[in-house]
């Protein structure tokens, strides 16, 4: 294997870990202060991803400039998390917190079957392609090999963004360090008078913010077509439990080394592309229970 | 759950709304005809415009007095809600709503689940669009037949075409869907090339899964190996998606691709297909095909199914008119034989054999094996004047004697039979006309 | 006469918290030992190690001479060392008799895929343990239902019916209402000593600990601090300063 | 009485349809089929475990009697091919479950997960051998020996499934209340007195995860020979939570609960797909959603309750199937 491959691999698979990050994180992020498994967290995705497409093609018919692509996309995303994932929240969830895991699990695989039904029937099946801020960063030569600047550059550089960005939030902000503290010690920040709910329904709405600003910025990239939101749950649900639930930090380097590994695997071993995100975690699994970055908690007898 | 859904309900009650009661005294009221499509998932492409089109088909067969004075009435199934859903729906159309015919499917995997269960139930089943060239190869069939082309042709007249236009390439490279059309696809084009051109050297067999969201990966790789050709037989959103990322960061500028599907695509993807790709779109169909583009009743349909969707039609829209085509046929067929009178549905099955028809290209016959001769498009990616899309220029029809299996012979035998002699197969060539 | 269990050496800190600093503490056959000492000393933690819940950073721990450190708390229950909880470890969802038998049916060997637990050979040995408990009127009510005292109650008999021979208590009176604890107390002594079970209680009350432990432990600062009959042990100046006193 | 009087009732029912409505046929076994590892999931929830990776029982199941089949020649013949199925999926079962069991809840779900979405692209990929995503195909094995015509051979299968679920029902209703079964109970509520109590909760996992493997694989195995193919599908995640939910509808504290949720499934996706065209699936979202909302017991439990409440005797049940154990040891 020569050094350019290796190269030309690394640089796919931190494009490719970035974005999977950007959506990972989210879910990462409700299940470290909530404790729930959002199985839905892939439609937001996918709503973010059909938001942003159908907005983007409406900006174009309308003439205006595709630079605009990139604040709508914020836009869309923060429309997709307040409005679906609050609604969510504050009338579904709210009522199930009391519930043990399996059945919220099962609620939101519910929330999930009838995301995917709205999504056919708010935007048929005919794929969307909304390819314009891709073509507008223009491409970037490396080792020979032309990227384009939009995947390369631009989508590690968001994910840095938002990885730093949510260690700022949580360790420097008072509205993070609250959520820290429902992460840790649940009963102990009740106690000493923090609102769970205003922090549950805060978090709920960022974790869906970051789900459907991963499915706008993927769309550029990618057709948006039904069922794109089941094969990310998965991958994300890879990427959360290879990290340890609940680690920020851990889910960047879990999507990266899914990232590497897929793109790995297609210059030197493609058949296996497909099992690789799943035999990452179940190695990592089977070596670290908790994942990479987990702690174990013994209960106190 | 993979995107399920059924359109089919609306669909019925559309067929029924439309169904008029018979004219003939001696035609019984309706003639019932079950239709498997994808109108949920990655395959609704080309499944919705298909169905599209039968219901199209459908009034205007009505309008016009119907199949031998019945009228026809259509029940959708969904294909996209999954193989026991499917078979579960198809039997209650055979067993409760007693349909006359059954029309399925587009998915091979769906086929050949359907096919041994038709065969049971004993009614007359047309395979309308799936491809698997093993359906009749692998097991004979009383009540099955396929009214178009089968992988094998499809493939071979996409490497043809490729061989013809461009004799000079030696290294070749494959993206496809990682599934048994792409599998089986590459198998049957990679074997004929080894016979044909043993000397090309395959850089690169790639295949991403199917519904893959991203080729970056695969991209690079292209881009560090610079194939001569590169084959995809992908379609839908993963086709687009290929598409626009190779476009992008300019794989077509060194590489010829080879897109056996696109047709199917192109609407879509508009100007970012580039020019001088070669293009298939399954058989011998295409709304300009050259020989039959100014036919009344090809400009008629071409123009009412942009009416009725907006999009002109692609090559699932154009194998559901075959089987309808073919379904008139037979019964017309049927009823001469029966002294005029309405055929019962042994006849029907018996008219199939060597069932002569035409659909909107080259006349189609039913072989012995119940598999159709169908002839072959090829062409490559031309913008024109008047489509803010490219259409298909250069094109090439092929005969279907010459490039697939004949009957009773396995395809990947026959191919080992082959030699540079194929090459020369002959071509009608045509270039676009404004 | 040989030690039954016997900790040597015992390290463990948490964090920079030391509980164990250096213990060694034998219990002998026939024994009721005591162990009292200030909150936070460390007593559960020396329980928690004897079962094997928590590994030292140092130490060794014997049973008939045999290593109990590396074993899990199932491994050292098969072989004969029970324990009883501070807080009431119940199947909550299952009837206080469920609870017994599953303990019974455990003790008696393998479980039962087919047989109806509640047909099991045990049982009645596992309702005479609830009648000398007292509990008897509680059998078929679910765990999660009753009041604290009967819990504590039920979560001793669970270790009984395992016929254990060392039990292992953590302050098995505390939540029982006073009016029955010497009542309950006397029962369950009785009880031990007919079976011949030996018995380590950490316990808060010197009531208690005077009326039924034949011998006492005082555990301070991560050490034994001193050991021996009660009336010597709770007569002592230094312990009554830093442990009854306080 | 839901097992003494019921479950014999419903079977009796069952049997003699055929003779009734012999065209809900074929719609039963598929019912029935699924049934099976419907109540392997029950069984594990038992623990408070999950598997979001039960399909691929389900799948091994299949593709083995359809290997078997082939390696037999013609079809093979029905019980050997579920014999196999069997054996195949305690195989399975047990390789898997030696992993898993060391996993509760979230990690358990996921762990389940990847490995049938290994076994998922595996049979997808290995398109030589199984067939890749058009599926294996199952040629009509015989039964008894017997060739038999499409009509009779479904019959066949409808008792043989029918036999198979009403056996696994009774098996899974003692089991729950062995010890084993107990301790399973024990191990959702307080693993750790579990251990305390001398009994290994891995080990008791284990066993019940390889029944419920069993559950499963007969199960897949049915369903494919009955449709006469085995596709990928058979093992991907959304099978596996259709298995959970359907668990979940019938109701989770009752062992017929598979059957009645089982047949829900099947009933409201068949009419919804027939009648309520493209929102079958909002429409199964939306029952899920209410029946955790609002008869959190499922439909089995649901019933339980009211007759309970009918004869005015107070029931000790939990309102939920899962309990809401755990806080009770606070």
């Amino acid at each position: 294997m020569s050094l350019q491959i290796l190269v030309l691999a690394a640089l796919d698979g931190i494009a490719y870990g970035a974005l999977v990050f950007l959506v990972a994180v989210g879910m990462t992020l409700v299940f470290g202060v909530m404790r729930i498994l959002n199985v839905a967290h892939g439609s937001f995705y996918a709503l973010g991803a059909y938001a942003a497409a159908s907005l983007g093609i409406a900006m174009a018919g309308m003439g205006l400039s595709p630079w605009l692509a990139f604040p709508m996309f914020i836009v869309a995303a923060a429309v997709v998390g307040i409005t679906v994932g609050g609604l969510m929240e504050r009338f579904l969830l709210q009522r199930i917190y009391g519930y043990e895991e399996t059945l919220q699990l099962l609620v939101t695989f519910a929330v999930f079957m009838m995301l995917e039904n709205v999504q056919r029937l708010v935007w048929g099946v005919q794929p969307y392609f909304y390819s314009d801020p891709l073509r507008q960063l223009g491409n970037v030569n490396v080792a020979g090999i032309t990227y384009t600047a939009y995947q390369t550059l631009f989508l590690p550089l968001v994910a840095l963004a938002v990885l730093f960005g949510l260690r700022f939030f949580l360790r420097y902000t008072l509205a993070g360090s609250v959520i820290v503290a429902v992460t840790e010690d649940r009963e102990a920040a009740t106690a000493i008078g923090i609102n769970a709910r205003r922090v549950f329904f805060l978090t709920f709405v960022i974790g869906v913010t970051l789900a459907s600003l991963g499915g706008a910025l993927a769309s550029p990239t990618t057709s948006v077509l039904p069922g794109m939101g089941a094969e990310m749950i998965v991958l994300s649900f890879a990427v959360a439990a290879t990290a340890g639930l609940g680690q920020i930090e851990g889910a960047a380097i879990a999507a990266l080394l899914i990232g590497l590994g897929r793109s790995m695997a297609v210059f030197f071993a493609p058949e296996f592309e497909v099992v690789m995100p799943y035999l990452i975690m179940v190695l990592v699994l089977l070596i670290r229970p908790e994942g990479l970055f987990g702690k174990t908690t013994a209960r106190k007898i | 759950m993979k995107g399920k859904l059924v359109l089919s309900s609306l669909a019925a009650a559309f067929a029924l709304a439309v169904a008029q009661p018979a004219m003939a005294q001696d035609a019984p009221e309706n003639i019932k005809i079950g239709i498997t499509t994808f109108t949920s998932g990655a395959a609704s492409v080309f499944g919705v415009p298909a169905q599209a089109a039968a219901q199209m088909i459908a009034e205007d067969i009505n309008a016009a007095g119907g199949i031998q004075g019945a009228q026809v009435q259509l029940f959708f199934v969904d294909e996209g809600a999954g193989a026991e859903a499917l078979t579960t729906e198809v039997r209650r159309l055979v067993q409760d709503e007693d349909v006359d015919v059954m029309m399925a499917s587009i998915s091979s995997g769906n086929c050949i689940n359907l096919t041994p269960l038709m065969e049971d139930l004993e009614v007359l089943n047309i395979l309308w669009d799936c491809g698997t060239q093993r359906i009749f190869e692998e097991e004979e069939s009383t009540y099955n037949f396929r009214t178009q082309a089968n992988a094998t042709p499809e493939m071979m007249a996409a490497l043809l075409y490729l061989l013809k236009t461009k004799p000079d390439f030696e290294t070749i490279a494959v993206v496809n869907q990682d599934y048994a059309w792409g599998r089986d696809s590459w198998e049957l084009f990679s074997a004929a090339l080894k016979k044909l051109k043993p000397e090309v050297e395959i850089v690169a067999e790639l295949f991403p899964r199917l519904g893959a969201p991203d080729f970056s990966a695969e991209i690079s790789r292209l881009l560090a190996t610079q194939p001569d050709v590169i084959l995809s037989t992908s379609w839908g959103g993963d086709l687009d998606t290929f598409v626009q990322q190779a476009n992008q960061r300019g794989l077509f500028n060194n590489s010829t691709f080879v897109l056996p599907l696109a047709e199917s695509s192109i609407q879509r993807l508009g100007g970012v297909l580039p020019d001088g790709v070669i293009v298939g779109a399954r058989g011998d169909h295409y709304f300009l095909h050259p020989e039959t583009k100014d036919d009344e009743d090809m400009k008629a349909f071409v123009d009412k199914f942009r009416e009725k969707t907006g999009a002109y039609p692609i090559y699932s829209v154009f194998h559901m008119a075959q089987a309808f085509a073919a379904l008139q046929a037979a019964y017309d067929k049927a009823a001469e034989a029966n002294g005029g009178d309405f055929p019962d549905r042994a006849q029907v099955i018996a008219a199939m054999e060597g069932l002569e028809f035409k659909g909107y290209g080259r006349p189609l016959t039913i072989r012995e094996d119940n598999q159709a001769l169908e002839a072959q498009l090829m062409g490559v990616s031309r913008t024109v004047e008047g489509y803010d899309f490219p259409i298909i220029d250069d094109m090439m029809i092929f005969d279907a004697e010459g490039i697939m299996a004949p009957p009773g012979e396995n395809s990947l035998e026959w191919i080992g039979t082959l030699d540079a002699s194929f090459i020369e197969t002959e071509a009608s060539e045509y270039k676009h006309e404004e | 006469m040989n030690a039954l269990l016997s900790a040597r050496d015992i390290e463990i800190r948490f964090g920079g918290v030391v509980a164990a600093d250096g213990v060694a503490l034998d219990v002998f056959e026939g024994d009721n030992l005591a162990i009292i000492g200030p909150n936070g000393a460390g007593k559960t933690t020396f329980l928690n190690i004897c079962t094997g819940y928590l590994k030292p950073q140092a130490g060794r721990v014997t049973f008939k001479g045999r290593e109990l450190l590396g074993s899990s708390p199932r491994a050292i229950t098969r072989l004969g060392i029970a324990r009883a909880f501070q807080i009431p470890q119940l199947f909550a969802e299952q009837t206080v008799l469920e609870n017994m038998l599953l303990a019974s049916a455990s003790r008696a060997g393998r479980l039962g895929m087919f047989t109806r637990l509640a047909d099991i050979p045990q049982r009645a040995e596992a309702e005479a343990i609830l009648e000398q408990v007292g509990c008897s009127d509680v059998k078929d009510r679910v765990a999660s239902e009753l009041p604290e005292g009967k819990r504590k109650l039920v979560d001793i008999a669970l270790a009984l019916a395992l016929k254990p021979a060392v039990l292992l208590m953590d302050e098995p009176t505390s939540g029982v209402a006073s009016s029955e604890k010497f009542a309950i107390m006397d029962t369950l002594i009785g009880a031990l000593r007919a079976q011949k079970v030996t018995s380590v209680f950490v316990e808060h009350d010197m009531e208690m600990v005077s009326r039924y432990a034949n011998r006492v432990a005082v555990w301070s600062s991560g050490r034994i601090q001193k050991e021996g009959p009660p009336d010597e042990v709770l007569t002592d100046p230094e312990v009554i300063r830093t442990v009854i006193g306080s | 009485m839901l097992m003494r009087v019921i479950f014999p009732a419903i079977v009796l029912l069952a049997a003699l349809n055929p003779l009734v409505f012999p065209q809900w046929d074929a719609f039963l076994t598929i019912v029935f089929a699924k049934a099976l590892p419907v109540i392997g999931i029950i069984l594990l929830l038992q623990a408070g475990q999950v598997s979001f990776g039960h399909a691929m029982f389900f799948a091994i199941g299949a593709y083995t009697a359809g290997f078997v089949g082939r390696w037999m020649g013609g079809g093979g013949e029905l019980f050997l091919l579920l014999l196999a199925a069997l054996a195949a999926s305690v195989v399975a079962g047990l390789f898997v479950g030696i992993f898993v069991v060391r996993y509760r809840y979230i990690f358990f779900a996921m762990l389940n997960l990847a490995f049938s979405m290994v076994l998922f692209s595996l049979l997808e990929k290995f398109i030589h051998i199984t067939g890749g995503s058009d599926g294996l195909r199952i040629s009509r094995p015989t039964l008894l020996g017997q060739e038999m015509s499409r009509a009779n051979y479904e019959f066949g299968i409808y008792y043989v499934s029918l036999a198979l679920l009403a056996l696994a029902i009774f098996g899974a209703w003692r089991l729950m209340d062995s010890p084993v079964g107990h301790a399973m109970k024990a191990i959702k509520s307080n693993e750790t007195r579990v251990e305390y109590l001398g009994i290994s909760p891995r080990r008791t996992l284990l066993v019940v995860y390889v029944a419920s493997a069993a559950l499963a694989g007969v199960g897949g195995a049915l369903v494919g020979v009955f449709q006469g193919i085995a596709t990928p599908d058979y093992a991907y995640w959304t099978r596996s939570g259709e298995f959970v939910f359907v668990a979940i509808l019938g109701g989770a504290g009752q062992v017929l609960g598979a059957l009645a949720g089982s047949f829900s499934f099947e009933f409201i996706r068949v009419t919804a797909a027939a009648y309520l065209g493209d929102t079958w699936q909002l429409t199964l979202g939306l029952m899920l959603l209410g029946i955790i909302l609002f008869a959190p017991a499922g439909i089995v439990g649901s019933l339980v309750n009211v007759g309970n409440r009918w004869r005015g005797r107070r029931t000790r049940e939990k309102p939920s199937p899962l309990g809401e154990a755990k806080e009770a040891v606070r």
